[in-house]
């Protein structure tokens, strides 16, 4: 078994890990955190599959870093309507 | 089965699908992690042609690290759209008012309780910080670094700014929206004005490649810091209404 | 010869809504939002009206699709756009419906503070949409996909209620998810192909395990996206509860962008990854979504929620065509290919029918909002009386859903019937069939409502709450709504436009 | 024979799917927060084995630094 190939499983098995917690878990930052694993267990497949010629593949490389800002774009997006669903819900449990 | 997903508004429940669905959840999941690992393993890796293909333009492409010329040369168009992508999550959390628009970008208060140590710390370390991030610019043409990691560095710099409580931003005013734009305004002008040269959207002339790039790059950094603190604002200021801790800001002045 | 070289045009469909959007934040006055918008529309209405002039006619023997080469670097190195048939058809109904909706928009938001936001999150949305119809690459596609599902999340959250904020985010969530999933599937086909090009992997591609598990996975993200039954739990709340013209591009254009990419990975890229298994269990699929979602949308208390269940119904039957696409023992490779075009051709008609249909729906709704504060169905009584032009709409739009005689979806249930009948799969007759009676239900229970009982009503519903619209906010719903009838009458333009280039 | 490099990558992804899991079934969100960030971490390093130094040096800032900054200040305001 190469190097890249353990890292490619480990991705998948991380991908897996992310994506049934998306499903299993309730709490919305958590989902949110489940997400991010998912996230960053393509990331690891396709940096692992990057390497596993001679010599490493920058493309993916590239995709990877342009996923890495597409994610936290969205995480960033997530994390303030949360905040703003937060925020409307309080009044109602003063009153 | 995705009753789950209803659960969204209250953050602080923390309850699970019933066990029996649970499992088959877990099953299905294995199961297709099991077969997506195993397709990999059997796959015998052929040649990757873009290798190849990336090391020998990496001369034409006006730098010297592959990633970068990747990202800004290569397939640069993604790169536009994701600067897109920064513009549509820095719109969306942003907390608009109308009056807001008239007032300045940076304000200067009296911060509540003022701590020296972090005055000092900052009166030293901001413009490290500043000189750091456009080095790791500069170098991203040729080692590991770049735009997006030199804009962390600046919206690190602009964070803690905002911690020591001397300045509060406001992203309404003009200033701060041309930083939200400015990336994307510069790399589509970049990707429109090199068609009077080449013919081609994006296509830079080979000789001028470098200058184009890090124009763009200066650029989409000072997007991406700009688009990063406002984020971190975002989160740290309740976003709706009238904000109480504004108001006692303005009691300060 | 053409005049000009029509491929270089392509590009200015990405740009002008992004330059669009850069000068709505800019220049946040209304007036100057509203000019930037209108400007805008003018501009991509030119730029897809050139193309589509400039485009070869079919019956020419060049059918190969248009092609830009973005930065001047050939693909698998670099990124190039494409145009053909069937996302020209995509593209002109994008621009037509964006041009018909910014000018709604203009006067819903008038009084609106949240214009100042809309306006560029529009522009962002509108560029996603063009980017992801020209895009011939598979990560550039993941790239345009992520624009499309913020910038319409954001939208959603326009509305800034709970309930709305919420809708947001589990639609946001969920769009996460199946763009991951897609990602995903980028990875595994790079490897196995070295290259991210469309036309270069459909070259390539072969059946083998990994495009297998990336075919899967891809449709997996792309059925979350497009919300086809099991997957359809987040759409009726986002697009019931997101404003207006929100709503409507939502249902017309977002849904259909990522079933673009289904049709495109299914009868494509991957096809020697097809099976007939896959495609019967997408129409069995497509077949559940007709009925709930009809089902739902005669349960339904709310105009908007109603009209949202009723997209459910409908994206039920975009999927029927996956089905239709089978190979059977006794057709010849030439028969295959033109059962699938005709296939193709009677679905593009029913995503065209729909989205100028549905479009008008919301568009109406959301006027019926606007002047009485509520959309609760059962207080609808008698309303015709006061919003006559937008329950005129409602009434033409919803023919067209039921497949009423003249109007477009008529025309779009007739192709699909017959290549249902031609490859001897009459249940989806019988599908279609009562889709079409349970959606008269749904809609003549509004109708009815609204026009039959007014002199019960009246009087103690309306003159208190009840506010005018401007003319023109009725006027753009039923400019569309026209349209789905005159579409009906002029059926060839599009079936034409989609052989251009297209199929195989 | 395991050899020392394979034993660091095995260590580094198995370090790496410990922690997510930990993350996941924290019952305390900031636990569950820090283990993220933990994670992100242990991820950058894996990079750095793969060669990938850019991807590692974005990961480590933005990745794991950001979102976990981000993901604290969320926090903080939930709890509020």
């Amino acid at each position: 078994m190469t190097q890249a190939l353990l890292y490619g499983v480990f991705g998948i098995a991380l991908f897996g890990i992310g994506l049934f917690g998306v499903l299993a878990i309730a709490h919305v930052v958590k989902k949110i955190l489940a997400i991010n694993i998912c996230g960053v267990g393509v990331f690891m497949v396709f940096i692992a599959n990057a390497s596993s010629g001679a010599a490493p593949d920058f493309v993916p490389h590239a995709m990877v870093l342009t996923g890495i800002v597409v994610a936290v774009a969205g995480t960033a997006m997530a994390l303030s309507l949360v905040v703003r669903i937060n925020a409307l819900e309080k009044p109602e449990e003063d009153a | 089965m995705f009753n789950n997903m209803t659960l969204s508004d209250s953050a602080k429940q923390e309850a699970d699908l019933p066990g029996c669905v649970l499992l088959i959840v877990g099953m299905v999941v294995v199961a297709a992690c099991f077969f997506l690992a195993m397709s990999l393993v059997q796959f015998q890796p052929t040649d990757q042609p873009l290798v190849t293909l990336v090391a020998s333009n990496l001369e034409q492409s006006g730098v010297e690290n592959p990633v970068t010329a990747v990202l800004l040369n290569f397939r640069s168009y993604d790169t536009l759209l994701e600067v897109a992508v920064l513009l549509i999550v820095a719109l969306a959390v942003m907390p608009f008012s109308l009056q807001d628009t008239r007032l300045p970008f940076i304000k200067v208060s009296e911060p509540i309780e003022r701590s020296l140590v972090l005055e000092a710390f900052l009166r030293w370390l901001l413009p490290a910080i500043v000189v750091t991030s456009g080095y790791l610019l500069w170098t991203g043409a040729a080692l590991p670094g770049g735009a997006f990691q030199a804009g962390a560095l600046l919206a690190g710099a602009g964070i803690l700014l905002l911690l020591a409580g001397h300045h509060s931003f406001n992203f309404n005013a003009l200033a701060a929206r041309l930083l939200l734009v400015v990336g994307l305004a510069m790399f589509l002008l970049v990707g429109a004005g090199v068609v009077l040269s080449s013919g081609i959207a994006l296509a830079y002339p080979v000789a001028m490649a470098g200058t184009l790039i890090l124009v763009i790059e200066v650029a989409a950094t000072i997007t991406i810091a700009a688009v990063l603190v406002l984020l971190f604002c975002a989160l740290q200021i309740e976003p709706l209404g009238p904000q109480p801790n504004r108001v006692e800001k303005e009691k300060h002045l | 010869m053409p005049v000009i070289d029509v491929a270089s045009l392509l590009p200015l469909l990405i740009a002008i809504p992004l330059v669009g959007a850069i000068f709505s934040v800019l220049l946040s006055t209304k007036y100057a939002q509203v000019l930037i918008g209108l400007l805008s529309a003018l501009a991509l209405v030119l730029v897809i009206g050139l193309i589509l002039v400039n485009l070869p006619s079919v019956g020419t023997e060049f059918t190969t699709p248009l092609r830009y080469v973005l930065a001047g670097w050939e693909a698998p190195l670099g990124i190039a756009l494409s145009l053909d048939g069937f996302s020209a058809l995509l593209l002109s109904l994008t621009v037509f419906l964006v041009t018909v909706l910014t000018f709604y928009s203009a006067f819903y938001f008038a009084a609106s503070p949240a214009r100042v936001r809309f306006w560029p999150l529009w522009w962002l949305l509108v560029a996603g949409i063009n980017a992801l119809f020209l895009s011939a690459d598979i990560f550039n596609v993941y790239v345009t996909l992520e624009i499309i599902g913020l910038a319409a999340v954001a939208l959603v959250a326009l509305s800034g209620n709970k309930a709305g904020l919420t809708a947001a985010l589990r639609y946001l969530l969920v769009g996460l998810l199946g763009s991951l999933c897609y990602l995903l599937a980028v990875a595994l086909l790079y490897h196995v192909y070295g290259t991210l090009d469309f036309a270069q992997l459909a070259a390539k591609a072969e059946s083998n395990p990994l495009s297998w598990a990336a075919l899967a996975l891809i449709t997996v993200g792309l059925v979350l996206k497009t919300a086809l039954v099991p997957l359809h739990f987040w759409l009726p709340h986002a697009h019931g509860s997101a404003p207006a013209p929100v709503s409507a591009i939502l249902s017309a254009l977002v849904v259909k962008a990522s079933f673009y990419l289904l049709v495109r990975f299914w009868m494509e890229i991957l096809a020697p990854a097809v099976t007939n298994e896959a495609l019967m269990l997408l129409g069995i699929l497509g077949g559940a979504a007709i009925l709930w979602g009809c089902v739902q949308a005669l349960r339904a208390k709310r105009l908007k929620l109603m009209v949202a269940y009723s997209t459910v119904a409908q994206i039920g039957y975009l999927f029927l065509l996956f089905p239709l696409l089978m190979s059977t023992e006794e057709a010849s490779a030439s028969q295959l290919a033109a059962q699938q075009q005709s296939a193709l051709a009677a679905v593009s008609y029913f995503i065209v029918a729909h989205a100028c249909a549905k479009a008008a729906m919301f568009i109406a709704a959301g006027n019926i909002i606007h002047s009485l504060g509520h959309d609760d169905i059962a207080k609808l009584q008698g309303m015709a009386k006061y919003m006559p032009l937008s329950l005129f709409t409602f009434a033409i739009a919803g023919g067209s859903l039921i497949g009423l005689p003249p109007s477009a979806g008529f025309i779009a249930k007739w192709l699909l019937l017959n290549v249902a009948i031609d490859t001897h799969q009459w249940w989806w007759v019988v599908i279609i069939l009562t889709g079409g009676l349970l959606a008269a239900l749904a809609i003549f229970r509004v109708l009815d409502l609204a026009f039959i009982k007014p002199e019960q009503a009246s009087d103690h519903v309306a003159p208190d709450s009840w506010q005018k619209v401007p003319v023109a906010m009725p006027a753009s719903g039923l400019a569309l709504a026209l349209c789905t009838m005159a579409l009906g009458f002029n059926a060839d333009l599009i079936i034409d436009l989609i052989a251009i280039g297209g199929g195989e | 024979m395991i050899s020392g490099e394979l034993f660091i990558d095995l260590l580094l992804g198995i370090g790496a799917l410990v922690t997510a899991i930990l993350c996941l079934t924290a019952k305390d969100l900031f636990q569950a927060i820090l283990l993220f960030i933990s994670m992100g971490l242990l991820v950058t390093l894996a990079w750095v084995r793969l060669g990938a130094w850019d991807v590692a040096i974005a990961e480590a800032a933005i990745g794991a630094g950001l979102t976990g900054a981000l993901l604290i200040a969320t926090r903080r305001q939930l709890n509020q």
